[in-house]
Protein backbone atom coordinates (compact mmCIF):
# COMPACT_ATOMS: atom_id res chain seq x y z
CA UNK A 1 0.00 0.00 0.00
CA UNK A 2 3.40 2.47 -0.09
CA UNK A 3 2.23 4.47 -3.41
CA UNK A 4 4.03 7.27 -4.70
CA UNK A 5 3.04 9.34 -7.74
CA UNK A 6 4.32 12.18 -10.23
CA UNK A 7 1.39 14.53 -11.27
CA UNK A 8 0.61 17.38 -13.30
CA UNK A 9 -2.71 17.81 -11.61
CA UNK A 10 -3.85 19.70 -8.48
CA UNK A 11 -2.89 17.64 -5.36
CA UNK A 12 -5.99 17.67 -2.61
CA UNK A 13 -4.78 17.05 1.20
CA UNK A 14 -7.72 15.19 1.83
CA UNK A 15 -7.19 12.94 -0.82
CA UNK A 16 -3.71 11.98 0.16
CA UNK A 17 -4.31 11.48 3.51
CA UNK A 18 -7.20 8.85 2.84
CA UNK A 19 -4.68 6.61 1.24
CA UNK A 20 -2.87 6.00 5.23
CA UNK A 21 -4.53 5.23 8.64
CA UNK A 22 -6.02 2.05 9.80
CA UNK A 23 -7.31 0.75 13.55
CA UNK A 24 -3.92 -0.12 14.52
CA UNK A 25 -2.52 3.68 13.72
CA UNK A 26 -2.23 5.86 16.41
CA UNK A 27 -0.36 8.77 14.69
CA UNK A 28 -1.10 10.37 11.17
CA UNK A 29 1.58 12.86 9.61
CA UNK A 30 0.62 15.08 6.53
CA UNK A 31 3.41 17.08 5.15
CA UNK A 32 2.45 19.60 2.52
CA UNK A 33 5.26 21.41 0.60
CA UNK A 34 3.68 24.85 -0.56
CA UNK A 35 4.77 27.40 -3.09
CA UNK A 36 6.27 30.56 -1.03
CA UNK A 37 6.15 33.96 -2.47
CA UNK A 38 9.70 34.94 -1.69
CA UNK A 39 13.03 32.87 -1.90
CA UNK A 40 15.98 33.89 0.03
CA UNK A 41 14.78 37.50 -0.35
CA UNK A 42 13.68 37.62 -3.71
CA UNK A 43 9.82 38.27 -4.23
CA UNK A 44 8.42 35.08 -6.53
CA UNK A 45 5.49 34.65 -8.71
CA UNK A 46 4.83 30.99 -9.22
CA UNK A 47 7.74 28.18 -10.45
CA UNK A 48 7.89 25.51 -12.92
CA UNK A 49 8.68 22.05 -11.37
CA UNK A 50 10.62 19.89 -13.94
CA UNK A 51 10.78 15.92 -13.98
CA UNK A 52 12.62 13.06 -14.81
CA UNK A 53 9.21 11.92 -14.80
CA UNK A 54 9.38 8.31 -15.56
CA UNK A 55 12.75 8.21 -12.82
CA UNK A 56 11.24 10.65 -10.32
CA UNK A 57 8.10 8.09 -9.69
CA UNK A 58 10.30 5.45 -9.62
CA UNK A 59 12.68 7.17 -6.96
CA UNK A 60 9.80 8.22 -5.20
CA UNK A 61 8.87 4.45 -4.97
CA UNK A 62 11.86 3.94 -3.97
CA UNK A 63 12.19 6.85 -1.14
CA UNK A 64 8.57 5.49 0.24
CA UNK A 65 9.70 2.14 0.62
CA UNK A 66 12.90 2.82 2.63
CA UNK A 67 10.76 5.18 4.80
CA UNK A 68 8.07 2.32 5.48
CA UNK A 69 10.94 -0.18 6.32
CA UNK A 70 12.15 2.96 8.72
CA UNK A 71 9.47 3.53 10.10
CA UNK A 72 7.67 -0.03 10.52
CA UNK A 73 4.48 0.77 8.42
CA UNK A 74 2.90 0.32 4.90
CA UNK A 75 0.61 3.33 4.93
CA UNK A 76 2.78 5.81 3.32
CA UNK A 77 1.57 7.63 0.39
CA UNK A 78 3.59 10.37 -1.00
CA UNK A 79 2.94 12.48 -4.48
CA UNK A 80 4.93 15.36 -6.38
CA UNK A 81 3.51 17.87 -8.33
CA UNK A 82 5.05 19.39 -11.51
CA UNK A 83 4.63 22.03 -14.45
CA UNK A 84 3.46 25.48 -13.64
CA UNK A 85 2.73 26.23 -9.77
CA UNK A 86 1.54 29.52 -7.93
CA UNK A 87 1.70 30.87 -4.53
CA UNK A 88 0.55 28.74 -2.50
CA UNK A 89 -0.27 25.91 -4.11
CA UNK A 90 1.36 22.12 -3.08
CA UNK A 91 3.90 21.31 -4.99
CA UNK A 92 4.35 17.90 -2.37
CA UNK A 93 2.44 15.91 0.05
CA UNK A 94 3.30 13.36 2.01
CA UNK A 95 1.37 10.90 4.54
CA UNK A 96 2.12 7.91 6.80
CA UNK A 97 0.32 6.07 9.25
CA UNK A 98 2.57 4.77 12.10
CA UNK A 99 1.20 2.77 16.05
CA UNK A 100 2.86 5.07 17.53
CA UNK A 101 3.85 8.80 16.92
CA UNK A 102 8.05 8.88 16.82
CA UNK A 103 7.95 6.29 13.85
CA UNK A 104 5.12 9.09 11.78
CA UNK A 105 7.59 11.50 12.57
CA UNK A 106 10.85 10.18 11.74
CA UNK A 107 9.38 8.64 8.32
CA UNK A 108 7.77 11.87 6.99
CA UNK A 109 10.73 13.70 7.47
CA UNK A 110 12.77 10.82 6.04
CA UNK A 111 10.51 11.42 2.83
CA UNK A 112 10.99 15.07 2.05
CA UNK A 113 14.80 14.88 2.97
CA UNK A 114 15.62 12.23 0.62
CA UNK A 115 13.22 13.59 -1.95
CA UNK A 116 15.47 16.87 -1.78
CA UNK A 117 18.42 15.12 -2.04
CA UNK A 118 17.49 12.73 -4.44
CA UNK A 119 14.66 12.92 -6.63
CA UNK A 120 15.18 13.70 -10.56
CA UNK A 121 13.19 17.52 -10.02
CA UNK A 122 14.55 21.05 -11.17
CA UNK A 123 12.62 24.15 -10.19
CA UNK A 124 12.40 27.51 -11.93
CA UNK A 125 11.16 30.35 -10.10
CA UNK A 126 9.15 33.24 -11.59
CA UNK A 127 10.01 36.38 -9.96
CA UNK A 128 7.98 39.81 -9.84
CA UNK A 129 9.14 41.76 -12.76
CA UNK A 130 9.17 39.12 -15.61
CA UNK A 131 13.13 37.28 -14.60
CA UNK A 132 13.01 33.72 -14.05
CA UNK A 133 16.20 31.21 -13.15
CA UNK A 134 16.97 28.05 -12.07
CA UNK A 135 16.92 27.19 -8.47
CA UNK A 136 20.07 26.07 -7.43
CA UNK A 137 19.93 22.29 -5.99
CA UNK A 138 21.54 19.18 -4.45
CA UNK A 139 24.01 17.10 -5.64
CA UNK A 140 22.35 13.82 -5.21
CA UNK A 141 24.40 10.89 -3.73
CA UNK A 142 25.38 8.11 -6.58
CA UNK A 143 25.90 4.93 -5.68
CA UNK A 144 30.06 3.70 -6.11
CA UNK A 145 28.70 0.64 -7.91
CA UNK A 146 26.15 -0.01 -10.46
CA UNK A 147 22.62 -1.26 -8.63
CA UNK A 148 23.33 0.08 -4.96
CA UNK B 1 37.68 -7.07 -26.73
CA UNK B 2 36.50 -3.64 -26.54
CA UNK B 3 34.59 -3.02 -29.73
CA UNK B 4 36.91 -4.69 -32.44
CA UNK B 5 35.43 -7.07 -34.03
CA UNK B 6 37.48 -9.72 -35.69
CA UNK B 7 37.24 -8.11 -39.45
CA UNK B 8 38.63 -4.89 -37.51
CA UNK B 9 35.39 -2.73 -37.85
CA UNK B 10 34.81 -1.45 -34.32
CA UNK B 11 30.86 -2.29 -33.01
CA UNK B 12 29.06 0.67 -31.71
CA UNK B 13 26.25 0.88 -29.64
CA UNK B 14 23.27 3.72 -29.20
CA UNK B 15 22.81 5.40 -26.59
CA UNK B 16 19.61 7.24 -25.60
CA UNK B 17 21.06 10.53 -23.34
CA UNK B 18 18.32 12.89 -22.24
CA UNK B 19 19.14 16.57 -20.33
CA UNK B 20 17.10 18.61 -17.88
CA UNK B 21 17.24 21.71 -16.10
CA UNK B 22 20.20 23.65 -17.02
CA UNK B 23 21.69 20.75 -18.95
CA UNK B 24 19.33 20.99 -21.40
CA UNK B 25 20.03 24.86 -21.92
CA UNK B 26 23.77 23.49 -22.72
CA UNK B 27 22.77 20.87 -25.12
CA UNK B 28 20.46 22.72 -27.22
CA UNK B 29 18.25 19.83 -26.71
CA UNK B 30 16.71 17.42 -24.59
CA UNK B 31 17.74 14.30 -25.83
CA UNK B 32 20.43 13.44 -28.16
CA UNK B 33 21.24 9.82 -29.93
CA UNK B 34 24.99 9.49 -28.80
CA UNK B 35 26.57 6.26 -30.80
CA UNK B 36 29.55 4.91 -28.45
CA UNK B 37 31.88 1.79 -29.03
CA UNK B 38 30.78 -1.15 -27.39
CA UNK B 39 32.06 -1.62 -24.01
CA UNK B 40 31.89 2.33 -23.09
CA UNK B 41 30.98 3.25 -19.95
CA UNK B 42 28.85 6.26 -18.89
CA UNK B 43 31.75 7.62 -17.87
CA UNK B 44 33.23 7.59 -21.84
CA UNK B 45 29.69 8.93 -22.44
CA UNK B 46 30.08 11.77 -20.57
CA UNK B 47 33.37 12.67 -21.95
CA UNK B 48 32.24 12.53 -25.43
CA UNK B 49 29.39 15.02 -24.25
CA UNK B 50 32.10 17.51 -23.26
CA UNK B 51 33.51 17.21 -26.71
CA UNK B 52 30.65 18.68 -28.20
CA UNK B 53 30.07 22.84 -28.07
CA UNK B 54 28.68 24.16 -25.29
CA UNK B 55 28.68 20.85 -23.39
CA UNK B 56 31.99 21.25 -22.92
CA UNK B 57 30.65 23.27 -19.11
CA UNK B 58 29.04 19.94 -18.13
CA UNK B 59 30.85 18.79 -15.19
CA UNK B 60 33.46 16.13 -15.70
CA UNK B 61 31.78 13.69 -13.02
CA UNK B 62 28.11 14.59 -13.15
CA UNK B 63 25.14 12.68 -11.54
CA UNK B 64 23.38 10.71 -13.94
CA UNK B 65 21.15 7.47 -14.73
CA UNK B 66 21.25 4.43 -16.32
CA UNK B 67 17.82 3.32 -17.19
CA UNK B 68 16.08 5.75 -14.94
CA UNK B 69 18.45 4.60 -11.93
CA UNK B 70 21.23 6.64 -10.46
CA UNK B 71 24.39 5.11 -11.67
CA UNK B 72 28.35 5.62 -11.25
CA UNK B 73 30.64 6.73 -13.92
CA UNK B 74 32.21 3.16 -14.24
CA UNK B 75 28.52 1.47 -15.43
CA UNK B 76 28.76 -0.48 -18.72
CA UNK B 77 26.77 0.43 -21.16
CA UNK B 78 24.63 -1.25 -23.44
CA UNK B 79 22.99 -0.60 -26.88
CA UNK B 80 19.66 1.00 -25.75
CA UNK B 81 20.39 2.34 -22.71
CA UNK B 82 18.76 5.51 -21.63
CA UNK B 83 20.91 7.91 -20.06
CA UNK B 84 19.84 10.78 -18.12
CA UNK B 85 22.50 13.76 -17.04
CA UNK B 86 21.33 15.23 -13.81
CA UNK B 87 21.72 18.62 -12.58
CA UNK B 88 21.92 19.23 -8.54
CA UNK B 89 18.25 18.89 -7.82
CA UNK B 90 15.46 20.53 -6.77
CA UNK B 91 12.55 18.90 -5.96
CA UNK B 92 10.25 19.09 -2.34
CA UNK C 1 -3.84 33.45 15.43
CA UNK C 2 -2.40 30.49 17.47
CA UNK C 3 -5.53 28.83 18.07
CA UNK C 4 -6.25 26.22 20.71
CA UNK C 5 -9.72 24.39 21.38
CA UNK C 6 -10.99 21.58 23.39
CA UNK C 7 -14.02 19.94 22.16
CA UNK C 8 -16.63 17.56 21.79
CA UNK C 9 -17.15 17.25 18.53
CA UNK C 10 -15.93 15.03 16.26
CA UNK C 11 -12.53 16.77 14.67
CA UNK C 12 -12.43 17.62 10.86
CA UNK C 13 -9.14 17.61 9.70
CA UNK C 14 -9.78 19.88 6.66
CA UNK C 15 -11.14 22.29 8.70
CA UNK C 16 -7.46 22.78 11.19
CA UNK C 17 -5.68 22.42 7.87
CA UNK C 18 -7.58 25.55 6.70
CA UNK C 19 -6.66 27.57 9.58
CA UNK C 20 -2.79 27.82 9.07
CA UNK C 21 -0.73 28.27 5.90
CA UNK C 22 -0.28 31.44 4.35
CA UNK C 23 1.85 33.09 1.02
CA UNK C 24 5.14 32.99 2.99
CA UNK C 25 4.93 29.51 3.95
CA UNK C 26 6.54 26.59 2.17
CA UNK C 27 5.46 23.82 4.49
CA UNK C 28 2.16 22.89 6.37
CA UNK C 29 2.44 20.04 9.22
CA UNK C 30 -0.85 18.06 9.86
CA UNK C 31 -0.49 15.10 13.06
CA UNK C 32 -3.52 13.48 14.21
CA UNK C 33 -3.96 11.29 16.88
CA UNK C 34 -6.09 8.08 16.48
CA UNK C 35 -8.21 5.83 18.86
CA UNK C 36 -5.88 2.59 18.31
CA UNK C 37 -7.58 -0.89 18.34
CA UNK C 38 -4.76 -2.24 20.47
CA UNK C 39 -2.71 -0.86 23.33
CA UNK C 40 -0.41 -2.99 25.36
CA UNK C 41 -1.39 -5.64 23.57
CA UNK C 42 -4.91 -6.03 24.69
CA UNK C 43 -7.69 -4.82 22.40
CA UNK C 44 -9.13 -2.05 22.30
CA UNK C 45 -12.98 -0.82 21.23
CA UNK C 46 -13.15 2.83 22.08
CA UNK C 47 -11.70 4.95 24.60
CA UNK C 48 -13.25 7.55 27.15
CA UNK C 49 -11.45 11.24 27.09
CA UNK C 50 -12.06 13.25 30.53
CA UNK C 51 -10.73 16.75 30.58
CA UNK C 52 -10.24 19.27 33.11
CA UNK C 53 -11.56 21.38 30.18
CA UNK C 54 -11.43 25.00 30.82
CA UNK C 55 -7.63 24.28 32.18
CA UNK C 56 -6.90 22.02 29.75
CA UNK C 57 -8.11 24.73 26.71
CA UNK C 58 -5.92 27.51 28.88
CA UNK C 59 -2.87 24.95 28.56
CA UNK C 60 -3.07 24.15 25.31
CA UNK C 61 -3.02 27.58 24.36
CA UNK C 62 0.25 28.03 26.37
CA UNK C 63 1.83 25.52 25.00
CA UNK C 64 0.67 26.32 21.22
CA UNK C 65 1.82 29.65 22.23
CA UNK C 66 5.60 27.83 23.15
CA UNK C 67 4.93 26.23 19.83
CA UNK C 68 5.21 29.27 18.14
CA UNK C 69 7.95 30.94 19.69
CA UNK C 70 9.79 27.66 19.11
CA UNK C 71 9.60 28.13 15.41
CA UNK C 72 8.96 31.29 15.03
CA UNK C 73 5.48 31.64 13.43
CA UNK C 74 1.68 32.77 14.48
CA UNK C 75 0.32 29.96 12.22
CA UNK C 76 -0.53 27.00 15.18
CA UNK C 77 -3.61 25.39 15.65
CA UNK C 78 -4.49 22.64 17.98
CA UNK C 79 -7.65 20.92 19.18
CA UNK C 80 -8.53 17.93 21.38
CA UNK C 81 -11.71 16.09 21.48
CA UNK C 82 -12.86 14.57 24.79
CA UNK C 83 -15.80 12.14 25.51
CA UNK C 84 -16.68 9.03 24.21
CA UNK C 85 -14.55 8.24 20.99
CA UNK C 86 -14.40 5.00 18.67
CA UNK C 87 -11.35 3.27 16.79
CA UNK C 88 -10.31 5.44 14.40
CA UNK C 89 -11.60 8.81 15.81
CA UNK C 90 -9.25 11.61 15.94
CA UNK C 91 -8.46 12.41 19.60
CA UNK C 92 -5.99 15.41 18.76
CA UNK C 93 -5.14 17.41 15.87
CA UNK C 94 -2.20 19.99 15.15
CA UNK C 95 -1.08 21.99 12.36
CA UNK C 96 1.66 24.12 11.67
CA UNK C 97 2.73 25.91 8.68
CA UNK C 98 6.21 27.95 8.84
CA UNK C 99 8.62 29.74 5.78
CA UNK C 100 10.46 26.22 6.75
CA UNK C 101 10.13 22.68 6.81
CA UNK C 102 12.72 21.97 10.02
CA UNK C 103 10.46 24.39 11.98
CA UNK C 104 6.91 23.01 11.11
CA UNK C 105 8.64 19.30 12.08
CA UNK C 106 9.79 20.86 15.46
CA UNK C 107 6.77 22.83 16.55
CA UNK C 108 4.40 20.09 15.64
CA UNK C 109 6.47 17.67 17.50
CA UNK C 110 6.66 19.87 19.97
CA UNK C 111 2.55 20.76 20.86
CA UNK C 112 2.12 16.66 20.73
CA UNK C 113 4.77 15.91 23.16
CA UNK C 114 3.96 18.60 25.94
CA UNK C 115 0.59 17.71 25.47
CA UNK C 116 1.45 14.30 26.71
CA UNK C 117 3.14 15.55 29.58
CA UNK C 118 0.97 18.69 30.77
CA UNK C 119 -2.29 18.19 29.18
CA UNK C 120 -4.88 18.06 32.21
CA UNK C 121 -6.45 15.10 30.34
CA UNK C 122 -7.16 11.24 31.55
CA UNK C 123 -8.49 8.39 29.29
CA UNK C 124 -10.28 5.20 30.19
CA UNK C 125 -9.84 2.53 27.50
CA UNK C 126 -12.78 0.42 27.24
CA UNK C 127 -11.52 -3.00 26.46
CA UNK C 128 -13.38 -6.06 23.95
CA UNK C 129 -15.22 -8.06 26.77
CA UNK C 130 -16.65 -5.41 28.60
CA UNK C 131 -13.98 -4.09 30.65
CA UNK C 132 -12.33 -0.65 31.29
CA UNK C 133 -9.58 0.91 33.02
CA UNK C 134 -7.69 4.19 33.16
CA UNK C 135 -4.52 4.41 31.01
CA UNK C 136 -1.20 5.00 33.08
CA UNK C 137 -0.51 8.32 32.88
CA UNK C 138 2.53 11.00 32.95
CA UNK C 139 2.95 12.88 36.35
CA UNK C 140 3.47 16.57 34.82
CA UNK C 141 6.07 18.73 35.89
CA UNK C 142 4.84 21.30 38.81
CA UNK C 143 6.81 24.28 38.67
CA UNK C 144 8.87 24.85 42.00
CA UNK C 145 7.57 28.62 42.51
CA UNK C 146 3.75 29.76 41.75
CA UNK C 147 3.13 30.83 38.67
CA UNK C 148 6.24 29.73 36.86
CA UNK D 1 -1.54 35.60 61.86
CA UNK D 2 -1.82 32.33 60.29
CA UNK D 3 -6.06 32.71 61.01
CA UNK D 4 -6.05 33.61 64.42
CA UNK D 5 -7.92 36.87 64.79
CA UNK D 6 -7.90 39.21 67.75
CA UNK D 7 -11.10 37.75 69.02
CA UNK D 8 -9.72 33.90 69.32
CA UNK D 9 -11.47 32.78 66.57
CA UNK D 10 -9.58 31.32 63.21
CA UNK D 11 -10.57 32.69 60.30
CA UNK D 12 -11.28 30.00 57.52
CA UNK D 13 -10.99 30.17 53.32
CA UNK D 14 -13.47 27.86 51.51
CA UNK D 15 -12.03 26.14 48.79
CA UNK D 16 -13.31 24.35 45.83
CA UNK D 17 -10.97 21.10 45.52
CA UNK D 18 -11.71 19.13 42.06
CA UNK D 19 -11.25 15.56 41.58
CA UNK D 20 -10.43 14.06 37.97
CA UNK D 21 -10.03 10.51 36.98
CA UNK D 22 -8.51 8.01 39.44
CA UNK D 23 -8.33 10.46 42.08
CA UNK D 24 -12.48 11.15 41.65
CA UNK D 25 -12.85 7.43 42.40
CA UNK D 26 -10.86 7.51 45.65
CA UNK D 27 -13.05 11.07 46.36
CA UNK D 28 -16.12 9.53 45.29
CA UNK D 29 -17.18 12.90 44.19
CA UNK D 30 -16.02 15.57 41.80
CA UNK D 31 -15.68 18.53 43.86
CA UNK D 32 -15.60 19.23 47.64
CA UNK D 33 -15.64 22.21 49.55
CA UNK D 34 -12.84 22.27 51.68
CA UNK D 35 -12.50 24.84 54.75
CA UNK D 36 -9.04 25.86 55.75
CA UNK D 37 -7.93 28.26 57.82
CA UNK D 38 -6.54 31.46 56.35
CA UNK D 39 -2.55 31.37 55.71
CA UNK D 40 -3.09 27.70 54.26
CA UNK D 41 -0.77 26.34 51.51
CA UNK D 42 -1.97 23.57 48.86
CA UNK D 43 0.41 21.20 50.54
CA UNK D 44 -1.85 21.98 53.47
CA UNK D 45 -5.41 21.05 51.66
CA UNK D 46 -3.50 17.65 50.31
CA UNK D 47 -2.90 17.12 54.14
CA UNK D 48 -6.43 17.27 54.81
CA UNK D 49 -7.94 15.70 52.08
CA UNK D 50 -4.99 12.42 53.18
CA UNK D 51 -7.33 12.38 56.47
CA UNK D 52 -10.34 11.57 54.57
CA UNK D 53 -10.92 8.04 53.87
CA UNK D 54 -9.86 6.41 50.57
CA UNK D 55 -8.38 10.14 49.51
CA UNK D 56 -5.46 8.60 52.02
CA UNK D 57 -4.31 6.97 48.70
CA UNK D 58 -4.08 10.37 47.32
CA UNK D 59 0.03 10.48 46.90
CA UNK D 60 1.88 12.96 49.34
CA UNK D 61 3.10 15.04 46.89
CA UNK D 62 0.31 15.13 44.10
CA UNK D 63 0.07 17.34 40.92
CA UNK D 64 -2.10 20.26 41.43
CA UNK D 65 -3.49 23.46 39.56
CA UNK D 66 -4.72 26.28 41.74
CA UNK D 67 -6.94 28.69 39.47
CA UNK D 68 -6.09 26.34 36.13
CA UNK D 69 -2.70 26.77 36.20
CA UNK D 70 -0.02 24.30 37.54
CA UNK D 71 1.17 25.44 41.13
CA UNK D 72 3.86 23.80 43.30
CA UNK D 73 2.34 22.66 47.45
CA UNK D 74 4.24 25.70 48.56
CA UNK D 75 0.99 28.16 47.18
CA UNK D 76 -0.91 30.10 49.45
CA UNK D 77 -4.08 29.81 48.80
CA UNK D 78 -7.09 32.26 48.74
CA UNK D 79 -11.00 32.12 50.02
CA UNK D 80 -12.78 30.73 46.87
CA UNK D 81 -9.41 29.28 44.93
CA UNK D 82 -10.25 26.08 42.78
CA UNK D 83 -7.49 23.56 43.42
CA UNK D 84 -7.71 20.20 40.94
CA UNK D 85 -6.03 17.58 42.04
CA UNK D 86 -4.66 16.27 38.84
CA UNK D 87 -3.40 12.47 38.46
CA UNK D 88 -0.74 12.13 35.93
CA UNK D 89 -2.44 12.82 32.67
CA UNK D 90 -2.78 11.15 29.52
CA UNK D 91 -3.71 13.53 26.93
CA UNK D 92 -2.93 13.14 23.26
Amino acid sequence: MVRALVTRERIDPADVLARVGGDGDGAVLLFLGTVRNHNEGAPVEGLTYEAYESMAERELERIAAEAAERAGTERIAVIHRVGELAIGDISVAIAVSTPHRAEAFDGSRYVIEEIKKRLPVWKREHYVGGASGWVEGAIPPVPEVAGE
Amino acid sequence: MNGRVPGGYVEHMRIRTLFFATYRDLAGAEALDIDLPTGATAGDLVARLRQRGRLAALPSEPALAVNEEYAPLSTGLSDGDEVALLPPVAGG
